[in-house]
């Protein structure tokens, strides 16, 4: 899969903005988003804790809670605007065309219903089956997703499976409906690494077998390396560098990738230290002005570059697909 | 389950046992001579210790547990001295009138209470909600005898002669003397069917004596209402916390990535949910209840286990209190036990361990 | 290398499961399941395994924050488990511990300074001197002397990280058990916790045993690894040896399960089947053979695997296939995909 | 907080493992929780880290804190002047001043006549001015209860600490006996220890007093479990502190939190309770003024002076009220979580 899969796009995020209204004030969780996802592709969405990536894809859904509200922006599915769709229209797309699998697989699973039952509820939205139909459905959809013994896992509970498990139940619900888009929102954070292992390769399975495109949604660089395509990094409610995996990772540009590339051991590396990214991630109600980045950014210092906090630099495309928001790299910005 | 529910029922043993000893202390510790309260004042020594032999006062005081669990476990309550009548007797015959109460008020409690809570919980914030919350935080606060006298003169004196008007107190209209179903029905007279007998209006309902029907429930609405009051409060503010923590917990957002409308998010995925808490706390009003229904029954001149039971404590009725205190306590005791069976159904979390 | 600093000898430690009306005791689960470990002066060990394995219990154990039913911790020549709780005190001078939870490790009720000065009042300290130390301990750390006056939620979670090893630190320990302590953290505030600890090491002269799930941290900081699975030790060697030559299959499916941020590297994966087994519960002979790719029946599940040496050297594995009577090193694993 | 709202990353990396639920002691968590929700609502027995100023901010932010105080501090402002509010003593007869039991109120303003004497709530029973006995009522009702809640929080948080911090066969024995006590509806038992003790306010303070300890004990014991189980409290043992001073430094100040919200919801109780007592002439004998026994002494009158029963019980809710809403005010501030 490379960037020529952008050319058929499932999706298509522009100038999304989501914010919460609390009481200290406004929090622009997501602040001008765009995205692109391919059919079939897998995009990697990066990013610390706070950034907004949960918050993107949960928009994508519309299932934004008060005191949150999509303020601005186009969600295009199949060239359909999601956030002009009526509710009723909303439901019918999600769980059969998007779906989502998130972090707590156990948690996400509701303790008073059968594993079954819950894969079986999709199938009674979505295809109008009877309870019975469903269940038998489930049970076929909990062995493709590589649950031993389907039919008894079906009648279990929650509380009963373990958190590969659970995850894989989850992901089966999520498959029920044969969606286009699956959203996967850290699946694997709270796994063990060996089970983490087996739900990436599960998801690798479901693309290359079902073509669903896959927005994976982590704070862990070796995943995204693992599973994606192309990656976009979130920082502080923006978009700041996109660009296909092998790029990414080879040639980082933004300051804050190469950071957080920097900052992780890798395996087999023998760096005496690691890379640090001084200071903390800013407070998403009371932005700085200019580059959102620009109060930790090293290599601002080092080009001294002034016009970094006094002017919020824009998504500038600097090679075959990989787009940065650096002033760094802009024409004339020195 | 039935593993379980013996477990369940071998840990309430101790609470049972701790229940007997602090019925049987409390009442030997009420001041006072027994015998003199039993058989008057002018009693002799020589009589009074007659008594206390005959009925083991002399004996040590673990040894006098011993005859009074033994008992108690024979079903032997004593007799009470004021009425001169064995206290299972005076339990069969006012038991029925605090169940039917109980029972008459716990409905309206849940029956009101839930829904507003859900309404509440749903509408979260909304003017419903405020007014719900409102209106709860007055009824918990409100002192259980007042609204019974604030009832009794609106309903009797300010609404007399309108359609609206309701008896104020008593169970019955004076001269109705319901006549006991197992008379009815040709059945013979004993303690379980002159028991059942005494539910007024399940009795009413299966004999068909219309009058008396309307008549026990119409007496019955205020002092139920009354009572009911605060657990239904409660209820609906529980019910409300119970399913805003649920609405928020990770299920429920996978249950609307579904595409499950919202209707169904609510009423199937997070009210079974939210309603776990509110369960148990159904059996704790049961609790509420029974002290409300002193309070209640003596307002509304209700002859149940409440007024009785006070009535014994002011006028030293030494067996009756211990029996009633006792029949109490395990009843709350069964009803937790009850709900915690409830709450096994409702959350296979807590089923299979 | 030089001689041991800490030495613990079959270390069991056990868990009753109980249940029932009476509280009745209906199992144990064996959460250090006899372990033996060297740990050498001025070395950083690294304890590694999946949740559940013990690895915590572990380093709570030989700290005695829990005590543990048979074996023995030799710290500097001394038997810690038979320290009276007077004795302890000194025990408790040398040996620190760092936790995981930066929210829940530092009472959010007490003021920074005191939660770090609490460690040297035990010692006995003048309130003065005390101040003086929480200053320099801050410092040393990175953080500011002024923050000693204020309260742990005004701080970020690697700050807090910060505060909780500071206070280890404030005693002056010899030994340090770093438990978890940067796998609650985000991932540019792992890399500043990890460079601290490392350049403290080095300063301070410290001997650590760092605990974790995450392979790649562990080899960032330690000089050896151990590898932990249901309670006992599977395989324990040089950082270099376990990467370049692991020998128990279950260090080799971690290894191979740890996502590398380099999409340019294919590596064949060794996927495990299925879960933990239950602790409470263990499989029989080698806990380890009903995920195992490569066992026997007939052996894996017949007979426990001690650890015996690989090639004569401190590499040290348990698995009958790979050290023992079977040995048979050029057993190819199976992949299950 | 804002961190936490949209984020879920920021979980603990590693999964802990999923204890296995205990029937009996799942249901009775729940019970704890519950229970509390009878007095008003329910704190859970961990503490986020907001400390007293946080918690001082967040309360101001509260409205229903707020309404709270407010009726309170009328309260205590006629409880504190009650001298100098009420226009009589309150146990002064005045049917030499011209008036005759249960005279209905004279005000003045609204066309009384005015060579009548003032008396706003009219006249009760025994010829004593009405409004000035309901302003002194204040001052029993407050007391009463705060005591009521000072001894049991007292002796239920020493219960908790110890069973809590003990643990073993003490732990079993002591809670066992606190689930004694609360197999009987309260107010059944002050009932009867009153009956035992004998009629009067101090006993029925004892009496209430002695059927709430259970709940603080539980709230408290609960807490400890908790608390003890903190990294904080680990890393103090790590550093050789003592036990005793554990206890007191550490898991005794992480308690008080939850206590101070469970003891001000339970003032209300009490409030309610010993006005049931004195309702039922167990409590507060007369003369002194007090709104049950006030009540109790009218109730008879509910028919023909209906506004002597009402205004005694007016007051009692009042009291409860501000007690319930200030006690919801303080729990949310100190569990935003729970700020709704």
């Amino acid at each position: 899969m490379t960037t020529t899969a952008i050319n058929d796009p499932v999706l298509e995020i522009r100038g999304l903005e989501t914010h919460f209204f609390t009481r200290d004030g406004v929090v622009k969780a997501v602040d001008g988003v765009n995205l692109t996802v391919g059919k079939g592709e897998i995009l990697g969405l990066v990013g610390e804790s706070g950034c907004g990536k949960s918050v993107t894809s949960m928009s994508v859904l519309r299932l934004i809670q008060n005191p949150g509200e999509i303020v601005e922006g186009t969600i295009l599915f199949h060239g359909e605007d999601l956030l002009g769709l009526s509710e009723k229209e909303m439901r019918s797309i999600r769980g059969d065309r998007i779906s989502m699998i998130f972090q707590q697989p156990v948690g996400s699973l509701n303790p008073v219903f059968t594993a079954g039952s819950q894969i079986a509820e999709v199938y009674e939205i979505h295809e109008s089956l009877k309870k019975k139909a469903g269940n038998a459905k489930a049970v076929e959809m909990l062995e493709k997703v590589g649950i031993p013994d389907p039919e008894r896992r079906a009648k279990a509970y929650p509380h009963e499976l373990s958190g590969g498990m659970a995850q894989r139940v989850m992901i089966a619900m999520a498959l029920a409906a044969g969606p286009e888009l699956l959203i996967a929102d850290e699946p694997t954070t709270a796994l063990d690494v060996t089970i983490q292992a087996q739900i990436i390769d599960l998801m690798r399975e479901i693309r290359n077998d079902l073509g669903t495109s896959i927005i994976v949604i982590t704070h862990d660089l070796g995943i995204v390396a693992e599973i994606a395509d192309r990656v976009s990094v979130m920082y502080a409610g923006e978009i700041v560098e996109e660009a296909v995996t092998e790029t990414l990772f080879a040639h980082p540009k933004h300051p804050y990738t190469r950071g957080l590339i920097g900052s992780i051991p890798l395996a087999g590396d023998r760096r005496e230290w690691l890379e640090v990214i001084p200071g903390r991630v800013p407070n998403l109600i009371d932005l700085p002005g200019g580059c959102r980045f620009a109060p930790r950014c090293k290599a601002r210092e080092e080009a001294g570059l002034k016009i970094c906090t006094e002017q919020r630099p824009e998504l500038i495309n600097i090679d075959d697909a990989h787009t940065v928001r650096c002033f760094l790299y802009q024409e004339g910005a020195k | 389950m039935a593993r379980f529910l013996l477990r369940r029922f071998i840990s309430s043993i101790p609470v049972i046992i701790g229940i007997l000893a602090l019925v049987f202390a409390l009442a030997r510790m009420i001041p006072g001579d027994p015998c003199r309260a039993a058989l008057g004042e002018r009693a002799t020594d020589e009589i009074c210790d007659a008594y206390n032999e005959r009925y083991g006062l002399n004996e040590p005081i673990l040894v006098q547990f011993g005859i009074y669990i033994k008992d108690v476990a024979t079903g032997d309550l004593g007799e009470s001295f004021r009425f001169g009548v064995p206290v299972t007797q005076l339990l069969i015959e006012r038991l029925p009138t605090t169940i039917e109460l109980a029972g008459a008020a716990l409905m309206i409690a849940v029956i009101v209470g839930v829904p507003l809570g859900i309404i509440s919980g749903y509408r979260h914030n909304s003017k419903t909600d405020v007014a719900t919350m409102i209106g709860a935080n007055i009824g918990v606060a409100m002192p259980v005898f007042w609204l019974g006298l604030m009832l009794q003169y609106i309903f009797a004196v300010f609404l007399r002669d309108t359609p609206l008007a309701l008896p104020p107190s008593g169970k019955l209209d004076a001269g109705l003397i319901p006549v006991p179903f197992y008379e009815a029905w040709g059945l013979p007279m004993n303690g379980l069917t002159e028991f059942l007998s005494e539910f007024t209006i399940m009795n009413a309902l299966v004999t068909f004596q219309s009058e008396i029907l309307s008549s026990a429930v119409l007496h019955l609405i205020l002092p139920a209402v009354a009572l009911a009051t605060i657990p239904m409060a409660i209820i609906a503010r529980m019910t409300r916390s119970s399913l805003l923590d649920v609405l928020g917990l990770d299920y429920v957002r996978t249950a609307r990535a579904k595409g499950l409308r919202e209707r169904s998010v609510i009423l199937k995925h997070a009210l079974r949910n939210a309603m776990l808490p509110v369960v148990t706390i159904i059996g704790l009003s049961f609790g509420l209840l029974l002290g409300g229904a002193i309070l209640t029954e003596t307002i509304f001149n209700l002859a149940g286990v409440g007024k009785t039971l006070f009535d014994a404590i002011t006028s030293r009725d030494y067996t009756v209190v211990q029996g009633f205190t006792l029949v109490v306590a395990i009843s709350f005791v069964i009803v937790n036990l009850v709900v915690d069976l409830l709450y096994t159904y409702l959350d296979p979390r807590v089923r299979v361990s | 290398m030089s001689e041991p600093l800490l030495h613990v000898k079959d270390l069991v430690k056990t868990y009753p499961v109980k249940g029932g009306a009476f509280q009745k005791v209906l199992g144990t689960v064996r959460a250090v399941d006899g372990v033996d470990l060297e740990i050498r002066k001025g070395e950083a060990l690294g304890l590694v395994g999946e949740s559940g394995c013990g690895k915590s219990t572990f380093g709570r154990a030989i700290l005695r924050l829990e005590e543990p039913d048979a074996g023995s911790v030799i710290f500097d020549g001394v038997d810690v488990l038979q320290l009276s709780p007077k004795e302890l005190k000194g025990y408790r001078r040398d040996a620190q511990v760092v936790f995981q939870d930066p929210f829940g490790s530092l009472d959010p009720r007490t003021s920074v300074g005191d939660s770090i000065a609490e460690g040297v009042r035990v010692q006995g300290l003048s309130r003065k001197d005390r101040g003086r130390r929480v200053a320099e301990v801050l410092e040393l750390v990175g953080l500011e002397p002024y923050h000693a006056n204020r309260y742990p939620h005004e701080f970020s979670g690697g700050q807090r990280q910060r505060i909780g090893i500071a206070r280890a630190l404030a005693v002056n320990p010899r030994f340090l058990v770093l438990d978890e302590p940067v796998s609650a953290l985000d991932v540019s505030i792992q890399s500043q916790i990890l460079n601290l600890l490392k350049q403290l090491q080095r300063e301070l002269d410290l001997t650590l045993l760092f605990i974790a799930h995450d392979l790649s941290v562990v080899e960032h900081l330690c000089d050896r690894i151990a590898v932990m699975y249901l309670g006992r030790i599977v395989e324990i060697a040089s950082r270099d040896d376990l990467f370049s030559s692991p020998t128990h299959p279950y260090t080799e499916a971690l290894l191979s399960a740890i996502p590398i941020p380099d999409p340019t590297v294919h590596r064949q994966r060794i996927l495990l089947e299925g879960d933990l087994p239950s602790p409470l519960n263990p499989p029989t002979g080698c806990t380890f053979h009903t995920r195992c790719p490569i066992a026997e029946q007939g052996i894996c599940d017949v007979s426990a695997p001690s650890l015996l040496s690989v090639n004569n050297g401190r590499h040290e594995a348990a698995c009958h296939l790979r050290t023992g009577d079977h040995q048979d090193l050029n057993r190819p694993l199976l992949n299950s995909r | 907080m804002s961190d936490d709202l949209y984020d879920p990353s920021d979980e603990p990396l590693e999964p802990t493992d999923d204890q296995p639920l205990n029937t009996i002691e799942a249901s009775d968590a729940i019970r704890d929780k519950v229970r509390m929700d009878l007095s008003g609502g329910d704190v859970s027995a961990s503490t986020s880290g907001g400390l007293w100023r946080t918690a001082g901010r967040e309360i101001i932010r509260k409205k229903s804190a707020i309404v709270g105080m407010s009726l309170l501090s009328i309260l205590l402002l006629l409880a504190a002047f009650a001298p100098i509010i009420a226009p009589y003593p309150p146990d002064e007869v005045l049917f030499d001043q011209g008036v005759s039991p249960r005279d209905p109120p004279c005000i003045h303003l609204f066309g009384c006549a005015e060579e009548n004497s003032q008396h706003i709530l009219g006249i009760d029973g025994n010829g004593r001015d009405y409004f000035s006995r309901i302003v002194y009522g204040a001052r029993v009702s407050l007391l009463a209860a705060f005591v009521a809640v000072l001894f049991a929080s007292i002796w239920g948080t020493t219960v908790g600490l110890i069973a809590g911090f003990f643990g073993g066969w003490v732990d079993n024995f002591l809670m066992r006996v606190m689930d004694v006590l609360l197999s009987f509806p309260s107010l059944l038992l002050a009932i009867v220890v009153v009956t035992v003790l004998g009629p009067g306010l101090i006993n029925a303070i004892l009496a209430i007093a002695i059927v709430t300890i259970p709940q603080y004990a539980r709230i408290v014991r609960s807490s400890v479990l908790s608390i003890r189980e903190q990294e904080y409290v680990s890393a103090d043992q790590a550093l050789g502190v003592s036990r005793w001073r554990l206890l007191a430094h550490r898991i005794f100040p992480n308690t008080l939190t939850p206590l101070i919200v469970i003891a001000t919801l339970g003032v209300a109780t009490a409030v309610l309770e010993i006005a049931s007592l004195s309702f039922l002439g167990l409590g507060v004998q007369p003369p002194t003024p007090e709104w049950g026994s006030m009540l109790a002494a009218e109730r008879n009158q509910v028919f023909t002076a209906p506004h002597l029963v009402f205004f005694a019980g007016l007051m009692i809710m009042w009291n409860v009220l501000g007690f319930n809403l200030l006690g919801d005010g303080l729990r949310d501030a100190i569990d935003p979580r729970l700020g709704r």
